[in-house]
């Protein structure tokens, strides 16, 4: 493999989308510590594993585009470049948090950065997203919005509704199917009769795509194409990434070796790991050094400390804070 | 000054908004046909084009959705329902999401859309065409709830929700479609939060929304011939509802009667009879009464609808007997002349 | 064409098809002239022009079936043969009317014949069919439930999240969708990008056809066929029925010239009339007469007049109804 | 008479029903997954097999309408929501369909179908996982609804609504599932429709539902210690609503504090108090007093958290001032021990 120069913005775009996931990695690792201390007193939904989709989508979409997020949302909130001790913040509870403590790790957000909004109910910002497209079109602004929700919110009828309604009226919009092939505890399997999910919804007209999630250049490049033919008028898109979720459902633990797990999942994942599949890349194709790893692990480390001193420092809201924030004016 | 039909009010409103404000959009199924929602939204499509006034597919979830993602995106959309029970379909993107929005978020973002939808009532609208669920939407925070029951009402509510940053509903009647009433020129907005006391009284106090604020007018009439003097209270507003005008009447009156389009049972009546017990408690004189809907799921046939809606006559006898009298004979009938087919 | 003796069973059924049309229209061509009389309180939805589709289904299925309709159900009800005095009654808000005035036009229904209920949501008997399916399937009963709904219906979540798990469960069940064109006055078109109906959830695994809903042998045909595959535990299927409506979406009147309406669609639903194309079979290959065709006019007339006569002399429900039946003990 | 878990009451009572009859089923999310909702569904599967346990789709709207129609076609569904903010995606089948079922056709039909949906608390539920809808439920007739405080209601009420020809739903609470109790064996049916009195009292009623109970006899105990003897009158079934004996209750004491496990606002709440501002006014001492959420969105901080809920504590409070008096220092403070992850 012929060796890049040490500066070209290719390998710059790959160190970067690397160092994204390994933020999200790093970040997400320390929460698995930090767990049993009960500091965090939220449902945490890991996205170990699943890095190379927040990372891939997040940087190839402009900054001014729009993303919508599920109750597993760290990896989107992080990749966005939002604040995180922010983000740490949020998970103890304190008014510093992104949500000042009122959502929670299930409900982050950064408008600033385009992320406006994680719901936690399965399924419920596809249509947000829809119709934040819609007004992007009625507005004439630029930005395209992506939904990103799991392989489980297909099951829901919105999903069906709101694809409709974009294709119909052709928003910029694209559907992002994180597969991490289980909707809790059940397999797409036990829930469809067809599983390729890309297809769902190709009776009302919705292209769709399926890619591997776990290669985060394959990611950026996708969605970077598909953006870019939205933003010239083109039609909406669902692109299905399969990816593999480490850990269980909700909560700090892994279960990837319990029952009810495909078979050999656990080598499969290993070997599909975005970090470790991209790690080979830099340093094949772009000659990163082992040591330039180390230094970045450890600059990543870093911030992740500060993040959760950030956190720890942080007051709580105080009791005024109960009443806010449910009417502007109010 | 200018007396026009409610109808036209709603549709003179949002004209007047979509004029002013660019990102006003009205959408929902039937809103640019010829039937344009009882006439409500009559002319839209032609004067502000399809782009801005357009049909929807029938997927009330995923339309509520819609308008609640595109009111962060910078728009102001007006999602209209025909009926108020298809409201059902769109719970979850209600009462999860766009209730929820700003503070789930931490007063990041408000979510300025704004739904309309009607109450049906009579000619064979039955079980699934005639509910009205303002109590659901008093219970869960997060929503301004207005029931505009004169043209004013529903042109200033309506504008007044145009420019709130945060979710509004707007439930309607269909019976006072066609009833006219005095609008400014231009409309103005009408403040959340004030009730109207639509007529003046010291024997006892009733609260009645929408509809029943026109029976029971006519009901005050006849106890009024009777010597009894109700002073009528239309909260207009149901969140933030007005205590005060309504604890203030109570306790100038000292008795209570709320009446409901809906059922009792957890409804708005409950929460302002509640409410009284609580805060106007020394000042009451009796029993706080209610009515609605009876407490059944609602018939068609004729003889069975008329025993299943509060009436000038019944609402008359309620008062009577509060005061410890017999209703005399003679109470008004209000002939609602509704004809349909829908 | 060579003609058939008078007595075949063909000959027979073709009558029964033609005659169970007649029922249907003639019934609601007497609603219409009713309806000023102010008799008739209820919003009214009529199948002229789409009789085909009650009367062919309805025959084809086997007395223990199961079916589900809407608020147009005058046809579904009356081609199950239930009993049309008791529908004039409803229709008037009687206490001999088939939901003993509770439900009125909107909400048919005759357990005794299969029709387990109409409702005026737009796609909500749709999961509820599919769930007796799950019933049958579960108790191994041997009938095979039908869901008919119109081209709005398929606009609902509750379409998709339905036949996913008919098809996941491989449900006796049948999808029928009348496609008369619009949802009140809104075309197929202004609805969805993709217009064939028997596609929308292909991409969930569903079979879909499209036959002519105008032509009462094709449809009694293909539901014969149909249902036999669901007995022998074959997958669900969606059937997308073409047909048209005459009247205006609700109410006695017709506006079929109306703005709204296809270019030339009064000329194509009039050569499109099933009652007028099985006539002409009924003559042309099963030798049926003039004099045959008026008989069972006039016979039908009169039982429309006898189903009138019953509705005008019953009472209504007295007061004592207004609180029956909300629990079945109460 | 054995002591149970409150999910293994809910358990054995369903498993108990499936011996005895084969139509019922149990579906929902996760009902045949190894964490078994909470342990109320633990093992079902493997002793039914899959055809009567089985997973969805996470087709909320869709499933509702399929137990619904299951039910037409003969079966006894137990459909499970593991919270009970999903159960607004299912309104439209609840309300416009099995609620109406057996009215709107006249009486031909009952739709025996049951939903269980349990109440989030704490640890993050947040915003979308912490609702309780009953008030819904009360508001709109047609379904049967209870709200099991102790593993005996649980079984109770389960049994009872699997022997039911209507809709039943049953909202418990994810706080009371570990709660040992008392419950007979075999398991026995508990009728709809009558209240338990938890602790009698003379000198006020607390009406208190599902987890409420249990703040509110940690309460009495605490008032009971500072001299005021609080009665504690749990609903369990809130339709049919045992009125006689609230208000028997009401009349006693004269006094009244409802508490509810949600919002106030046209609550359960409104209801009762309005119930008694009718029906035992003559007897009331004083302002009927309610609690429940605050009037706002669930906020995941714990010091927020903590201010949003009723507890022992304010519990206390309120009923030492509805009697006039000081709330002394030493209120209990219960810890409900709870850790997620969920
Ligand atoms: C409407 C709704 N139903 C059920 C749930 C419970 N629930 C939480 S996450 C989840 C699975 C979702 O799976 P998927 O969409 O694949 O996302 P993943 O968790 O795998 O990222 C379910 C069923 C919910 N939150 N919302
Ligand atoms: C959930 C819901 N939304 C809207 C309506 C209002 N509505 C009544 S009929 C109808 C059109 C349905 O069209 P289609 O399914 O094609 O049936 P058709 O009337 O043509 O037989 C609509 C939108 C409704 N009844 N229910
Ligand atoms: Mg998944
Ligand atoms: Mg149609």
């Amino acid at each position: 493999m012929k060796k890049k120069p040490r500066f070209s913005p290719e390998r710059d775009l790959a160190l970067r989308l690397y160092r994204t996931m390994l933020e999200i990695r790093l970040a997400e690792q320390r929460i698995v510590t930090i767990y049993p201390s009960d500091k965090i007193q939220s449902p945490v939904h890991l996205s170990i594993g699943q890095e190379g989709i927040s990372a891939g989508l997040c940087l190839a979409l402009a900054p001014g585009d729009h993303l919508y997020g599920t109750y597993r949302g760290h990896g989107l909130y992080l990749a966005r470049g939002a604040d995180m001790g922010e983000m740490f913040a949020e998970l103890y509870g304190k008014d510093s948090g992104c949500t000042r403590g009122k959502g929670g790790s299930m409900h982050l957000v950064a408008p600033h950065v385009g992320l406006m909004g994680c719901s936690a109910i399965v399924g419920s910002t596809i249509p947000v997203a829809t119709g934040d497209a819609l007004a992007a079109k009625t507005l004439k602004k630029k930005y395209v919005t992506a939904a990103v929700f799991g392989d489980g919110a297909v099951d829901e009828g919105v999903f069906f509704e709101s694809v409709n309604f974009a294709v119909l009226k052709k928003l910029p919009v694209i559907y992002v199917c994180e597969n991490n092939k289980y909707a809790i505890h059940s397999k797409v399997s036990d829930r469809h009769a067809q599983t390729v999910v890309a297809k769902f919804a190709s009776g009302l007209g919705l292209r769709g795509i399926t890619i591997d999630g776990d290669d985060v250049f394959g990611v950026y490049k996708t969605v970077l194409r598909e953006a870019a033919a939205l933003r010239r008028g083109g039609a909406p898109v669902l692109i299905e990434m399969t990816t593999h979720r480490w850990q269980e459902h909700v909560g700090p633990g892994s279960d990837i070796e319990e029952y009810y797990r495909h078979k050999g999942e656990k080598s499969r994942a290993q070997r599909s790991d975005p970090l470790s599949r991209a790690q080979s890349v830099l340093k094949k194709k772009f000659g990163v050094t082992k040591d330039d790893l180390v230094a970045m692990q450890a600059e990543i480390t870093a911030k992740v400390d500060g993040a959760v001193a950030f956190a720890e420092a942080a007051p709580f809201p105080g009791p005024q804070r109960l009443a806010a924030d449910t009417f502007a004016s109010a | 000054m200018k007396t026009i039909k409610y109808s036209d009010a709603l549709r003179e409103a949002v004209a007047q908004a979509m004029d002013a404000d660019p990102t006003v959009i009205v959408m929902g199924i039937g809103v640019d046909d010829h039937k344009a929602i009882f006439g409500s939204t009559k002319g839209l499509v032609n004067r502000f084009g399809p782009t801005r006034v357009f049909d929807t597919p029938i997927s009330e979830a995923a339309m509520t959705g819609i308008a609640l993602g595109a009111s962060l995106g910078g728009l102001r959309p007006v999602h209209i329902h025909i009926r108020a029970d298809f409201l059902y379909l769109a719970m979850d993107q209600i009462f999860n999401m766009a209730a929820k929005w700003r503070t789930m978020f931490g007063g990041k973002m408000g979510a300025p859309l704004v739904i309309r939808a009607v109450i049906g009532r009579s000619w064979g609208q039955g079980a699934q065409h005639s509910q009205s669920l303002q109590s659901f939407f008093m219970h869960v925070p997060g929503i301004r709830v207005g029931m505009p029951t004169t043209a004013a009402d529903g042109q200033g509510l309506l504008l007044s929700a145009l420019k709130s940053s945060d979710p509004t509903i707007l439930i309607e009647h269909r019976f006072l479609y066609d009833i006219m009433g005095e609008v400014s020129e231009p409309a103005v907005p009408t403040p959340f939060g004030r009730a109207i006391v639509r007529r003046e009284g010291k024997d006892l106090t009733i609260v009645a929304n929408s509809y029943m604020v026109v029976e029971s007018l006519k009901a005050a009439e006849f106890l009024s011939a009777n010597g009894i003097d109700a002073e009528i209270v239309d909260p207009i507003s149901l969140v933030p509802l007005d205590q005060n005008t309504i604890l203030g009447s109570v306790r100038k009156t000292g008795r209570l009667l709320v009446i409901d389009t809906s059922w009792v049972t957890c409804g708005m009546s409950a929460e302002i009879a509640a409410l009284a017990a609580d805060q106007a408690f020394s000042s009451l004189k009796g029993p706080v009464r209610r009515m609605g809907m009876a407490p059944v799921t609602c018939p068609v046939s004729k003889p069975l609808e008329k025993l299943f809606y509060p009436t000038a006559e019944t609402i008359a006898a309620e008062a009577f007997a509060m005061l410890g009298r017999r209703a005399p004979a003679g109470a008004p009938v209000l002939d609602a002349k509704f004809k349909g087919p829908f």
